[in-house]
């Protein structure tokens, strides 16, 4: 099986995916070593207040503290699924936090981070995992889409979105999210191909976790993923997505040029899934502990929180407060998920077309009188 | 002022209208520029509307869906020509999950006012591909409406009606009936889009048909005629929701019916309104419901299309059945 | 020797013993490698059998049954497996115009033993596309035959008959009976694949389905026993081709028939068997055939789920309605 | 409109698409020039006989006679519709006859070129044009598939059939034919990702004609196709698709590495459709006349005779012998298809399964039973 068995020996897509040595990585952007140090970048500087330091530190906390709630919620029954973000908090903020007003984001489905940064409730997420709508935030006004769960098939929406700001003549961006198993999907492509055909003002933000559910980046890629886009003919970078501040910088002026009319950028958030893929996956199956381990050492939280003490700009007090915070927040969502109340069942047939047909209408109809008929029983 | 019109010409005129009434209408395809498409159905229209709003897109047809599910997020009103009926299923990922549901999964925040016009049919002595009626998978998936034309007049009005319309709709052209010529009075009343039509009256046998097997339907009512047998023929028209209750009344009057399509039968639209006349007209059908439609094949090499396809002969030969019962 | 399994342990045990029996059997999608499948349908296989044989492939479905139709065309026979209902439509241009039509258009020179594994239905509480039914899509297609198991005995033989089959099978696994147990002799004669079947005598109203509202009609007959009327069930096991003899005879005899499925009622398969057997049994039906159902309406969240699916009430309510008319 | 208009001034991916200079493209890969002088290469040398020469002559002058008579068909209406290879012959010729027996390949509906270079005989692509049947060879026995119509739909069944041969651990290769509008398909960047991971001895051929119906190249990518390549973690070149002895030698190469294990490799043949799309289309509404004239100056069949007899390899008697076999097969390809019988009608029920229905076998009695019926009227 000549073909076969060299097929083994092909050079490995991320450098130190099984034992990360992130440093060793000459493309890698970074402006906060896993130590907390900060560095500077040739090409990416980030000017960036004490306060929106502090602010962004807040965001990630509050961000973990939501989703371990959410987490312990499931556990507890009272979500149907859970998909953690753990470990991609920095990423999601990163890119959420470089968004204008008028900009707009599509989603996957474990975009809490971002969501956070855009203003939906947590707990219109939490609807969606609980079962009882498919998140009730309005998109328009918030900049950020529904959550899209089937892989991939956002990022042509956020094309066709951006299109539509290029027609309008608008200075806006639009952010398109997408993990590492979703750049094999032919529609991720076609997306690709799409921005760079228009020069859409679209942003494709990969967040690298390394896995699709159980399956390695190796089997998605043998190459980066970030040099994907020179194939469509534009740039891609790849940015330390453990490192809030390298996400922020690259993330905006990746944005800033969609505005400026210089077309699509593709962004590799180079990062780890800390957790399992969701609430329902076992991921000892497939991995090694000690590659957690590893990937402990470069948590993105930690890595602020270092930089932060270190220079003085926050103090103890000021992370007590976030704590704190976060102990409410996780209250809140707590008590609103579990007290919140079942959808209205014939709401299944209310907004299934923007003009109801007499066919639904008669189902709908239909189906209260056959309620009704048990009412007397029950 | 009413002019002679191919439903091709009518196709192009009432799009044009659509696109001066509303300048977020904007049509996506490929060749849909320069070319005017490979029906010549966009004729024109980029020339006189510019390239932002005629776009020549990419080869990918979910491509095509998919960034006009964004555009129509924006505000827009995309108009997606698919080449030929048999090229949609690269879409059909972005038209089943994304387009038919994204108004519901927002609560009706996000509407998808998105036409999806397919030539659709065979007929043509076409290679593979080319002569496919994937209607039926349209109209199983909730959140979708599906309609179909038959003349210059409904092709005039509904494709600015469809594109009017704030839900998603495909839109079936009748390929092998582009060139049907008819008097189309542009400042008429349209009827309605969602709505069926009896278009001959006859109290022996109910027929029905849309697109492209209306008129096959109609010359199979002369035929009958010719041997005294009145066949009340109906055009359904709106393909998703069904309106059948002119349809209920013909048949609760005529007691059978057969209908007409050239899609498969199993599973084909014919199945699906059997199933409601017979749940609604029950104990007055004197016959089953019956139902021409091409063979459960795949379409055949256009040599054997004439054999595939209902023709006037397989029509009657139905009538006969239903009134041999 | 007799054992008790699960729907999903008898799918396993089947598997191997496929690959034991043929080489060229292959298993290829996402995650059924290390992790097992989702569903853990496919546990051990790759430790057992090399990654050569159980593929876990890049994150995109018309990759997956485009690159089987080429294995196929080498030789192998690739087992698909599509991780759920919902996220089978980026296949769909590969299944539809490729896996389905490739017999045809090679005259037979060019066979598609592929078997696409789909866990389909509602009932298990997750989000957005994880609850679909989408059997009629392929039902409709000709050039695919379609399955469904309802129990682990069929699932233990059947998965082991379709991957001997010659032709393309869509293999329809009841995701929220995965579970269910039952004895399974592996050394029994099975049943043979495209073959429905009685599995409870009644003589009031007979009541089909298939997958996993098996269960629930036999649930419906018992509480329908109770207050003295006798339901014939039917598992349809296979949806495409139809073997409706069993169910002809049946509804002569009971002149009653209810068909129930999850899919949308609308174009579902209780459409198609709702004709044929009207066409068939015309004058022995004394009511229609009347069909249960999911709504015409995107499958909902699933806090509203229980009232989407068909259950034994709504069962018994068309079971009361058939007797009334 | 900022964005938009920018659009605009992305860089051409065709050098010259419009009015074509293609020795100054540095990175095509060309053995032969337009006037025929035989050039050198750096990493591609060719090996050829006088013999293979001539040889390969005669398939460019056979396979365009051939072409010319079915469009000649076509229009006199013994063809549905023609989809003419003009201009491509030589890129078609010299990857067809890189191929070796035991590799297979998977064409488009333009390749009858290499149709051609496999044996397939000329009525059997005409039967599919005429509408006969959808092109009656056997794939195994000639190690060529049957013609796919749906975009890029081969180019996985290409990729899975390499996977095949890489599970059978033979030394054989697979040819995936695809045009330039192809490369927007999801499914085509599929089959790129697909044989990239699994290092399949697939090579990509992508006939660039420029055009995809009337659509320009520049819409489908705005940097040469075989970029794309890199961006997938495999090879990509650009090789001048008029010159067969450049195409002959990039794809022997091409293939022979994936018949050693070193998997995928893309080429893009650059060249031109010298005819219409297909006999339906009208290219006078999309192109200028002037840039067709230029491209005659690089014919592809002119080239290698200007070598041929410059070089003394072949002499007027050669190109009279040529000419006289060209006439030959065009007037059996004639009477061949005008002769062609039309197909039993219930042919269309024996062949959609290996293992008929019973539905389906009642289709076909009730059928033949209808049919019958007339037998008397007419
Ligand atoms: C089209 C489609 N196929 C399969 C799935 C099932 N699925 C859900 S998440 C997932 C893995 C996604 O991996 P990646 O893109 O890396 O994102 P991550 O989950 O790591 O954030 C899969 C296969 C899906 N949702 N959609
Ligand atoms: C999926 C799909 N969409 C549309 C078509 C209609 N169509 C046939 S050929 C063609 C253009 C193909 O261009 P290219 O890939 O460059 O190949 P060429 O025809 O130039 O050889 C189109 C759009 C098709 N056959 N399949
Ligand atoms: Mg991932
Ligand atoms: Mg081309």
């Amino acid at each position: 099986m000549t073909a076969l068995r060299q097929a083994a020996e092909v050079v490995d897509p991320v450098p130190g995916a099984g034992a990360p040595h992130l440093p060793q990585q000459p493309d890698l952007i970074q402006l906060l070593t896993p130590e907390g140090e900060r560095v500077e970048h040739p090409d990416y500087s980030l000017d960036i207040s004490d306060d929106e330091l502090r602010g962004l530190y807040r965001d990630l906390a509050l961000v973990r503290r939501w989703d371990v709630e959410a987490t312990a919620l499931q556990r507890q029954g009272e979500l149907g699924i859970w998909a953690s973000l753990l470990g991609q908090e920095a990423a999601q903020v990163g890119a959420g936090r470089a968004l204008r007003a008028d900009d707009m984001a599509f989603p996957t489905y474990r975009e809490h981070g971002v969501a956070w940064t855009r203003g939906v409730d947590p707990l219109q997420v939490m609807g969606l995992f609980r079962g009882v709508d498919n998140g009730g935030w309005d998109p328009a006004a918030l900049g950020f889409n529904l959550y899209t769960i089937v892989i991939g098939a956002q990022c042509l929406h956020a094309t066709g979105y951006a299109m539509g700001v290029q027609r309008d003549g608008a200075e806006s961006a639009v952010l398109a999210f997408l993990g590492d198993g979703a750049t094999s999907q032919g529609e991720v492509n076609e997306a690709m191909i799409f921005a760079a055909s228009f020069a859409a003002p679209v942003v494709f933000f990969c967040q690298n976790n390394q896995y699709a559910i159980s399956v390695p980046i190796e089997r998605q890629a043998r190459v980066p993923l970030f040099k994907r886009a020179a194939g469509f003919g534009f740039p891609g970078v790849r940015v330390d997505g453990n490192d809030v501040l390298a996400v922020l910088a690259v993330t905006r002026a990746a944005l800033q040029a969609a505005r400026e009319g210089q077309g699509p950028t593709f962004i590799e958030a180079f990062t780890y899934r800390m957790g399992a893929h969701t609430t329902s996956d076992d991921p000892t199956r497939y991995r090694l502990a000690s590659e957690l381990e590893e990937w402990k050492l470069r948590d993105p939280i930690a890595r602020l929180k270092a930089h932060l003490s270190r220079s003085g700009i926050a103090d103890a007090a000021f992370f007590d407060s976030v704590d704190a915070e976060g102990d409410e927040l996780a209250a809140r969502i707590r008590q609103g998920t579990v007290e919140m109340p079942d959808p209205e069942p014939t709401e299944m047939f209310d907004h299934v077309f923007a003009e109801q047909t007499p066919e639904l209408a008669a189902q709908r109809a239909e189906f209260v009188e056959y309620h009704a008929s048990f009412e007397g029983e029950k | 002022m009413s002019q002679t019109l191919t439903i091709g010409k009518a196709l192009n005129l009432g799009l044009r209208k659509a696109m001066e009434d509303d300048p977020k209408v904007m049509l996506m395809g490929e060749d849909i520029g320069k070319l005017g498409g490979v029906f010549r159905i966009t004729d024109g229209l980029q020339k006189d509307f510019g390239e932002d709003r005629v776009v020549d897109t990419p080869l990918a047809e979910a491509g095509i869906l998919g960034t006009a599910v964004g555009l129509a997020m924006r505000g827009y009103r995309p108009v997606c020509e698919i080449q030929f009926d048999g090229f949609v299923f690269p879409a059909y990922n972005q038209i089943v999950t994304q387009v038919a549901k994204i108004h519901a999964r927002s609560k009706g925040k996000l509407p998808m006012p998105i036409v999806i016009r397919i030539p659709f049919g065979g007929g043509i002595g076409a290679v593979e591909h080319h002569s496919e009626s994937p209607e039926a998978y349209f109209a199983h998936t909730a959140g979708l409406k599906v309609v179909a034309v038959s003349n210059p007049v409904d092709a005039y009005f509904g494709i600015q009606q469809a594109i009017a319309h704030p839900d998603p709709i495909v839109f079936l052209e009748p390929k092998r009936r582009y060139w049907e010529k008819a008097q189309v009075d542009p400042d008429a009343t349209p009827e309605p889009l969602f709505r069926s039509r009896v278009i001959r009256g006859g109290d022996d046998v109910t027929v029905l048909a849309y697109g492209p097997m209306v008129k096959t339907a109609l010359q199979a009512a002369e035929a009958a005629a010719e041997e005294g047998r009145a066949l009340e023929v109906i055009d359904l028209r709106t393909v998703s929701p069904l309106d059948l209750d002119p349809v209920y009344e013909s048949v609760r009057r005529t007691g059978r019916c057969v209908v007409v399509h050239e899609a498969p039968v199993t599973l084909g639209l014919g199945a699906e309104i059997a199933a409601r006349i017979t749940e609604n007209c029950f104990h007055s059908l004197e016959a089953p419901v019956l139902r021409v439609g091409g063979y459960d094949t795949p379409y055949p090499p256009s040599k054997l299309e004439e054999e595939y396809l209902p023709d006037l002969d397989r029509v009657l030969d139905a009538v006969d059945r239903s009134l041999g019962f």
